[in-house]
């Protein structure tokens, strides 16, 4: 008796000690495919990464900018920004968080095999002031640095070096990188074990700097991150209660999840806009049967592209109404963004057909269509229902739909007449996208390196330059112009900017975030 | 009193077409100590006939009609156990083709312990000492050393002696023997059927042998049956049929059989071939071919008759006719 | 054609209901996927025809339903009977060209070495030994694979179709080979054919007259069995995603699509297409299957 | 014996060679692993860098020569994708693909043979008829939908097993097994029914055919002819020679089991090697690829020669004048 009694007291032990892990089973379809923090520049590592490690500037839930491991920061001469450090923060490991770590981490970060350039593309140094105090010197002056800073995550400059770890991970290297599978951050949960492809566990840092912030108030102990890339399999999961967030559900299984018992969706934009771009360069397409010119490049054959698309309908049925129709480059969330420029040309099969017959395609023309059919949102049945639109307008279009790798490798080769591509803005400024999608490509860093239909207008040329430079209203005034540029020269067929729903059990709560990147930090579990 | 009674047996095979007769009216006995020879051309009904007494008809094929009887006691309605125990004990039987009679995955030792634990009150141990003594008595060299061999490793005139061995170490009081020599080289068919035929004697078992070699029948034979499309077409002591058959068909099939110290490869040729028992002709089966024919052949179907010293189902014999 | 009335065969058929059913249904499918062109209410290829807006209608009977649809329709707005019945079409003409491809490589390859022997046959043999180590499905996914890699993406497109054929037959054929081999060995030593021989007939003829119809029955009873392999293998590769291109989508393409509604409640862009795969293939196997036993060689 | 063996490993080798090859061409230039590897940003110089550092710019012999001379020393280098030693990748993965294939490869046969002996036995009994009924829908499911309609039976409607994934696994050395925990158990079963169910129907369709054939012998004749009792007859004699035949098409079936794993273990997560292998393609991930194809030619390679040795120990007509086998 007195033994049963000690069994039933140890079971109850162990229930209040189950209660007490607050652990979230969390998955998606992809899985980080390194652990180096300025190796790949990628949502998936980052959404992991970004509870393990902290940048100097940090985010809210509205994407705002709040202090991270920088308190303060200023420019203090255009092209000198002092970053004060918050004190008394630790590495997981133990190591003090210095102003030497920043040098290291932003020399890393500049370092040729490092993803993150376009993050610290204009920083010439970074000096140590004092071990609490760091400028930044940049090559010219550049307005929106904070913005890119909080996307540069720190090291430990000792860890790393004693690590062989200086460098951003290089796969020319015969040896595995250390960084591949460790990590050393300042962040609020520490990487605990991890299988590649398997399953990852992240546990709570209790030291971690910004529990104090009353802000953070997260009580989740214990991440769970597993992989599981085919969509049915992972709803079958969550619905099985093998998994408690889904960061990327399917939409057509939206309905479901919102009635089944014990679940939400949460729902949202997210910073990525879809758009066709087309190849406004060569004088013959690749890929189309007409000769001797390109059609693309007559802007009444663009508008009528862009007028045969029934884009409600697609919103509606496609991606069931988790889409903003957007007319321009970026969402609201994006500073720059200017709402009487986000107008569409509107849906209107006849105005379509009197352009191409105006632009002297009356019997229309064939032309391929590139896709990926694994990266954005319903990427190849959108794909497939604007060829069907473009077919009753006489536009014979040829579906080619690939995984992301073929796909990448084609459009990078400017190996394409006509792209589907979806654009994520991490720095919330109008700048990201200007510069890579629509300068005219000309080998400075940055400038136009995703613009494969190399569409390329001085005008606009110009207007980039100054936004690089410009702050305020002014810098304002030219996106603006930059936007009305883009809305009327149409160089892309804008879309829709994507809806990220998340799915979660009813006990947890966790903000939604546009940038598509869970925070822990701020999750509760009841 | 007699070992072995067939009475009237009938065998068929029901298929879509309506009912095949492969055997009919097949009567005849075996005494203790005998040996039937059973002779005749493919598909006379010889290997049915010793299946039927076996027990181990192919299915769809029934026995329709008579009786087997094993000294005195039905056997042929017997449940497929008690037949089980009277296979290989009372009953033994070999195959034509000692090449594939054999299971090829087993010792020949553990095949012989096998046979003789299943029918004898022995142990393995006393079984396998008593298999020794069997394949010596076969005529196996080195008998010893060699029970632990498989069967490929044998030739083949010395497997149908293991087969023998196999077929006589429970001591069955009959042997069914199906063409056991035929598989064989021919410089070997003597000395395995004179080993076989000494075997019998000394045992005293009965033996049904069938076999189209006329030679073996006359050296070996005390008895014989003449098989023609199912039926009995003569049947008598093994001189008599041998040197004067009394049916038209033994006759043929006697015909060319040369005096017993020159061997024979092969029966004489009769003109014309046995009809399929599909078409088996109206009367007498073997009209068609036959040398002798009269009208009532083709009419009506001779029984088995007392014929000299045979009896012969041949109308020749009807009395009166004579 | 009375003969083939009055043959074992025919009444060995007439005695299975199970396989006169099922020789209904084969052909059901057979016929709606041949006559599709004519039959379906729609064409799913004519993309000015699709209405986006009439996407995940529920099949006719429900209460939201359309009767011109009447299974339904896909994300896409696409006649769900009209699919099916223009995929089965593709898996069809894919099963049957890689059995009859198979066919004609393992007959003529198991002629060859049953009947010339010797260092031929060993080779020829040895080949198919090798080749029957590995399972079909990689032997297909590194033919797609290769091809996939020689050609440009635009070409492959073209000939992808060929290319599941060509991988499908190819990793069949020794099957067909060792049957006839061993007829063609057995029927070589017989009387008729060492006569033919000696009488100065050319082998080619000799194989052609004697041998073949000899293996036919073997070959044909292999062949049903290996058309529902191959729709089956088809249909995984589709839905692995290496199959025949998306412009052509077979069955087993329009599972791989469906799969991503089982949850959503659209369950007839799911099921129906699984349901016909599910269907086409047993009823084939089923054929095969009596085939089998009424012909009866000894197959290994 | 030893010749036997060195015999069979030197027929291997051009096999191998043969499979390096073509597994090596097949994904040359498959995708492109460069743009992969540079993620959104980068810059002509760093992409030409990239190339050249991969040895991309190489011929392709030369490619291909450097491949093989590291891959017989078991060096793949690292993947594109992970950036980790491929080697060590699939050593990871392997446990969970050859517990899978041989659970799998239990069930077909614990299940298989026996029903394919009663079927053989039993021909006509309605058992027998619903166990061939039961065998020709099962070979004419693909197995991607087995598992789809097992996962929404026992995962989402009745919650009893997991739908993805291994469960927990205890680490053995390199090696990690989910045999010893509950929830590996439970997570192994659906995986496990899926890819064994197919390899079940043929092996028990096989084993009926040539339960059949044996039974039409002369020496079951002759068995019975010597009054053995059915049980002999059926267990002894004529099961063990089923199994001779049964012995080759179940190593080859466990080749199939293995390679069939890529789809279940795509359906249902399995982190095995066959889920590395998809992923891997469509990253364009070569050395991976590249590895487990000859990776899977081994395994095959070393089935034969299992396959090979079992025959020699149940067929004694192999053990003397060997060469022309079956």
């Amino acid at each position: 008796m007195k033994a049963l009694w000690r069994a039933a007291m140890l079971v109850a032990a162990l229930m209040v000690g189950v209660a007490e892990a607050r652990t979230v089973r969390w998955a998606a379809s992809g899985d980080p495919n390194t652990m180096d923090p300025h190796s790949q520049n990628v949502g998936t590592v980052t959404m992991v990464l970004q509870q393990i490690y902290d940048a100097l500037i940090s985010r809210n839930p509205q994407l705002g900018l709040e202090p991270g491991l920088a308190t303060a920061w200023r420019q203090e001469e255009p092209t000198r920004w002092r970053f004060t450090l918050r004190p008394n923060v630790r590495f997981h490991e133990g190591e003090a968080f210095t102003s030497d770590d920043v040098v290291f981490s932003i020399t890393r970060a500049l370092q040729p095999t490092s993803n993150f350039g376009i993050f610290v593309d204009t920083i010439d140094r970074a000096v140590a002031v004092d071990p609490l105090t760091v400028d930044i010197i940049t090559k010219a002056p550049d307005p929106i640095l904070p913005n890119k800073l909080a996307s540069v995550f720190m090291m430990s400059r000792s860890w790393s070096e004693r690590n062989n770890a200086a460098r951003p991970q290089n796969t020319r290297q015969r040896e595995e990188m250390f960084t591949v599978r460790n990590t050393n951050g300042t962040g609020a949960f520490r990487l605990q074990s991890r299988e590649p492809d398997v399953r990852t566990v992240l546990a709570r840092n209790p030291d971690w700097w910004g529990w104090q912030v009353p802000a953070n108030n997260g009580n989740v102990t214990e991440i769970i991150f597993r992989p599981i890339a085919s969509d049915a399999t992972r709803v079958a999961a969550l619905l099985s209660n093998e998994i408690d967030f889904v960061i990327d559900p399917p939409l057509q299984d939206l309905a479901r999840l919102r009635n089944a018992q014990g679940l939400r969706v949460l729902e949202g934009p997210e910073v990525r806009t879809i758009f066709l771009a087309m190849d406004v360069a060569r004088d013959e397409l690749l890929y189309s049967d007409v000769r001797g010119r390109n059609p693309l490049r007559d802007i009444r054959v663009r508008r009528a592209l862009y007028h045969a698309i029934d884009i409600q309908a697609i919103h509606r049925t496609i991606m069931r109404n988790q889409s903003v129709v957007t007319g321009t480059l970026f969402p609201e969330q994006v500073q720059g963004y200017s709402r009487e420029e986000d107008v569409r040309l509107p849906y209107d099969q006849a105005r379509a057909r009197a352009l191409l017959t105006e632009a002297g395609y009356p019997n229309g023309f064939e032309i391929t269509l590139d896709c990926s059919n694994n990266r954005y949102i319903n990427d190849e049945q959108i794909c497939q229902a604007i060829v069907a639109m473009w077919a009753r307008v006489g536009i014979r279009a040829r579906l080619n739909a690939m995984p992301l790798g073929p796909f990448f490798a084609k459009i990078q080769r400017d190996d394409t007449s006509l792209y589907m591509l979806g654009w994520g803005v991490p720095t919330l400024d109008a700048l990201y996208s200007f510069q890579s999608l629509l300068a005219t490509r000309n080998g400075a860093q940055g400038d136009g390196i995703w613009n494969y239909g190399r569409y390329s207008n001085p005008q606009m040329d110009a207007l980039i330059q100054r936004m690089k430079t410009e702050t305020g209203e002014a810098r304002n005034a030219t996106i603006r112009e930059a936007l009305r540029l883009y809305r009327e020269d149409v160089p892309h067929i804008p879309l829709h900017h994507q809806m990220i729903p998340w799915a979660v059990r009813g006990n947890i709560t966790i903000p939604h975030m546009a940038n598509n990147q869970p925070y822990f930090r701020w999750a509760v579990v009841n | 009193m007699s070992l072995l009674q067939v009475k009237n047996l009938r065998v068929e095979f029901p298929t879509r077409r309506g009912t095949l007769v492969a055997l009919d009216d097949v009567s005849f006995d075996i005494a203790p100590g005998e040996v039937l020879g059973v002779v005749g051309e493919s598909g006379a009904g010889k290997s049915m006939t010793g299946a039927a007494i076996i027990g181990l008809l192919e299915p769809p094929g029934r026995i329709a009609k008579g009786e087997i009887l094993l000294e005195g006691r039905r056997i042929d309605n017997l449940p497929y156990e008690q037949m089980r125990r009277i296979r290989g004990r009372e009953i033994g039987a070999i195959f034509q083709d000692p090449l594939t009679t054999l299971n090829p995955l087993y010792t020949i030792g553990r095949q012989l312990v096998e046979t003789m634990t299943t029918h004898l009150p022995i142990t393995p141990a006393e079984a396998r000492e008593k298999a020794i003594g069997w394949l010596e008595l076969v005529g196996i060299p080195a008998a010893r050393e060699r029970i632990d061999s498989y069967p490929h490793e044998f030739s083949g005139g010395m497997r149908q002696r293991v087969v023998i061995a196999l077929a006589l170490c429970a001591e069955p009081k009959l042997i069914v023997a199906d063409e056991p020599t035929t598989a064989l080289d021919v410089s070997i068919q003597a000395q395995v059927i004179a080993m076989l035929k000494t075997l019998a004697r000394e045992k005293g078992t009965a033996m049904m042998l069938v076999t189209h070699d006329m030679g073996v029948i006359a050296e070996t034979a005390d008895r014989v049956a003449v098989m023609y499309a199912g039926r009995i077409a003569e049947i008598g002591p093994v001189r008599e049929v041998v040197r004067q058959a009394r049916h038209p068909y033994s006759q043929g099939l006697m015909g060319s059989i040369p005096p017993l110290d020159r061997r024979v490869e092969r029966l004489q040729q009769i003109d014309g071939a046995m009809p399929r028992l599909t078409a088996i002709p109206k009367g007498c089966a073997y009209n068609p071919r036959c040398p002798k024919v009269f009208s009532r052949c083709a009419v009506e179907r001779p029984e088995l008759m007392d014929a000299g010293t045979t009896r012969a189902a041949c109308w020749l014999y009807a009395e009166g006719q004579s | 054609m009375k003969a083939f009335f009055d043959s074992d065969l025919w009444w060995s058929f007439t005695r299975s209901p199970v396989t006169v059913i099922s020789a209904i249904v084969a052909f059901i499918c057979i016929a709606g996927a041949v006559l599709a062109p004519v039959l379906a209410p729609h064409n799913p290829f004519d993309l000015a025809s699709l209405q986006l807006m009439d996407a995940f209608k529920p099949p006719a009977w429900s209460s939201e339903g359309d009767a011109t649809y009447p299974l339904g329709t896909d994300d896409q707005g696409r006649d769900m009977l009209s699919a099916i019945m223009y995929g089965a079409r593709v898996s069809l003409l894919v099963g049957f060209a890689a059995v009859i491809f198979s066919t004609l490589v393992g007959v003529t390859v198991g002629l060859l070495a049953g009947y010339l022997g010797g260092k031929v046959d060993a080779l020829l043999m040895r080949i198919a030994d090798i080749q029957l180590t590995f399972p079909s499905i990689l032997v297909a996914l590194l033919i797609d694979g290769v091809v996939r890699a020689v050609l440009p993406r635009e070409t492959h497109s073209e000939v992808a179709l060929f290319v599941v054929i060509f991988a499908i037959g190819i990793s069949n054929w020794p099957q067909f080979a060792r049957t006839v081999r061993g007829s063609t060995l057995v029927e070589r030593n017989k009387e008729y054919v060492q006569a033919a021989r000696v009488i100065g007939l050319s082998p080619l003829r000799i194989m052609r007259s004697h041998v073949l119809p000899n293996v036919m029955s073997p070959v044909l009873v292999i062949a049903t069995l290996n058309l529902g392999f191959a729709i089956l293998a088809e249909a995984t590769l589709s839905f692995l995603g290496v199959g025949v291109p998306p412009t052509q989508p077979s069955l087993g393409t329009l599972i791989r699509i469906g799969n991503d509604f089982l949850f959503s409640g659209e369950w007839w862009i799911t099921i129906f297409p699984g349901v016909a795969l599910i269907v086409m293939v047993l009823s084939v196997n089923l054929l095969g299957d009596w085939l089998r036993d009424a012909l009866n060689p000894r197959l290994r | 014996m030893f010749s036997f063996i060195v015999s069979r490993i030197l027929q291997a080798l051009p096999v191998m060679f043969v499979v390096s090859l073509i597994s090596f061409a097949m994904f040359a230039y498959v995708g492109d692993p460069v743009a992969i590897m540079l993620g959104q940003d980068f810059t002509e110089a760093q992409r030409e860098a990239l190339v050249r550092d991969l040895g991309l710019d190489q011929p392709f012999f030369v490619q291909f020569a450097t491949f093989l001379g590291n891959a017989v020393q078991g060096e793949f280098g690292l993947s594109y994708r992970l950036s980790r030693p491929v080697a060590e990748l699939i050593a990871e993965r392997a446990p969970a693909t050859l517990e899978l294939a041989l659970t799998a490869a239990f069930i077909a046969l614990m299940i298989g043979v026996p029903m394919g002996v009663y079927t053989g036995l039993y021909r006509n009994s309605w058992l027998s008829r619903f166990f061939l009924t039961f065998s020709l829908v099962g070979v004419s499911l693909p197995t991607f939908l087995i598992g789809i309609l097992l996962i929404l039976t026992f995962s989402v409607w009745l919650g009893w097993l997991p739908s993805f994934g291994r469960g927990d696994v205890t680490r053995l050395g390199w090696w990690s097994s989910g045999f010893f925990t509950w929830s590996g158990i439970k997570a192994l079963i659906l995986p496990a029914i899926t890819l064994g169910l197919f390899q079940l129907t043929l092996i028990m369709r096989l084993v009926r055919s040539e339960m059949m054939e044996v039974l039409r012998t002369d020496y079951i004749k002759f068995a019975r002819a010597r009054g053995l009792s059915n049980r002999a007859i059926n267990f002894g004699h004529a099961l063990k020679n089923t199994l001779v035949p049964v012995i080759t098409i179940a190593g080859l079936q466990l080749g199939g089991i293995i390679a069939f794993a890529i789809v279940t273990e795509t359906v249902f997560q399995w982190p095995g090697m066959g889920l590395l292998f998809i992923q891997s393609v469509g990253a364009a991930d070569i050395p991976v690829m590249a590895a487990y194809l000859m990776l899977i030619a081994l395994v095959f390679v070393t089935i034969n020669l299992i396959v090979d040795l079992l025959y020699y120990a149940v067929d004694p007509r192999l053990r003397v004048g060997r060469g022309k086998g079956h």
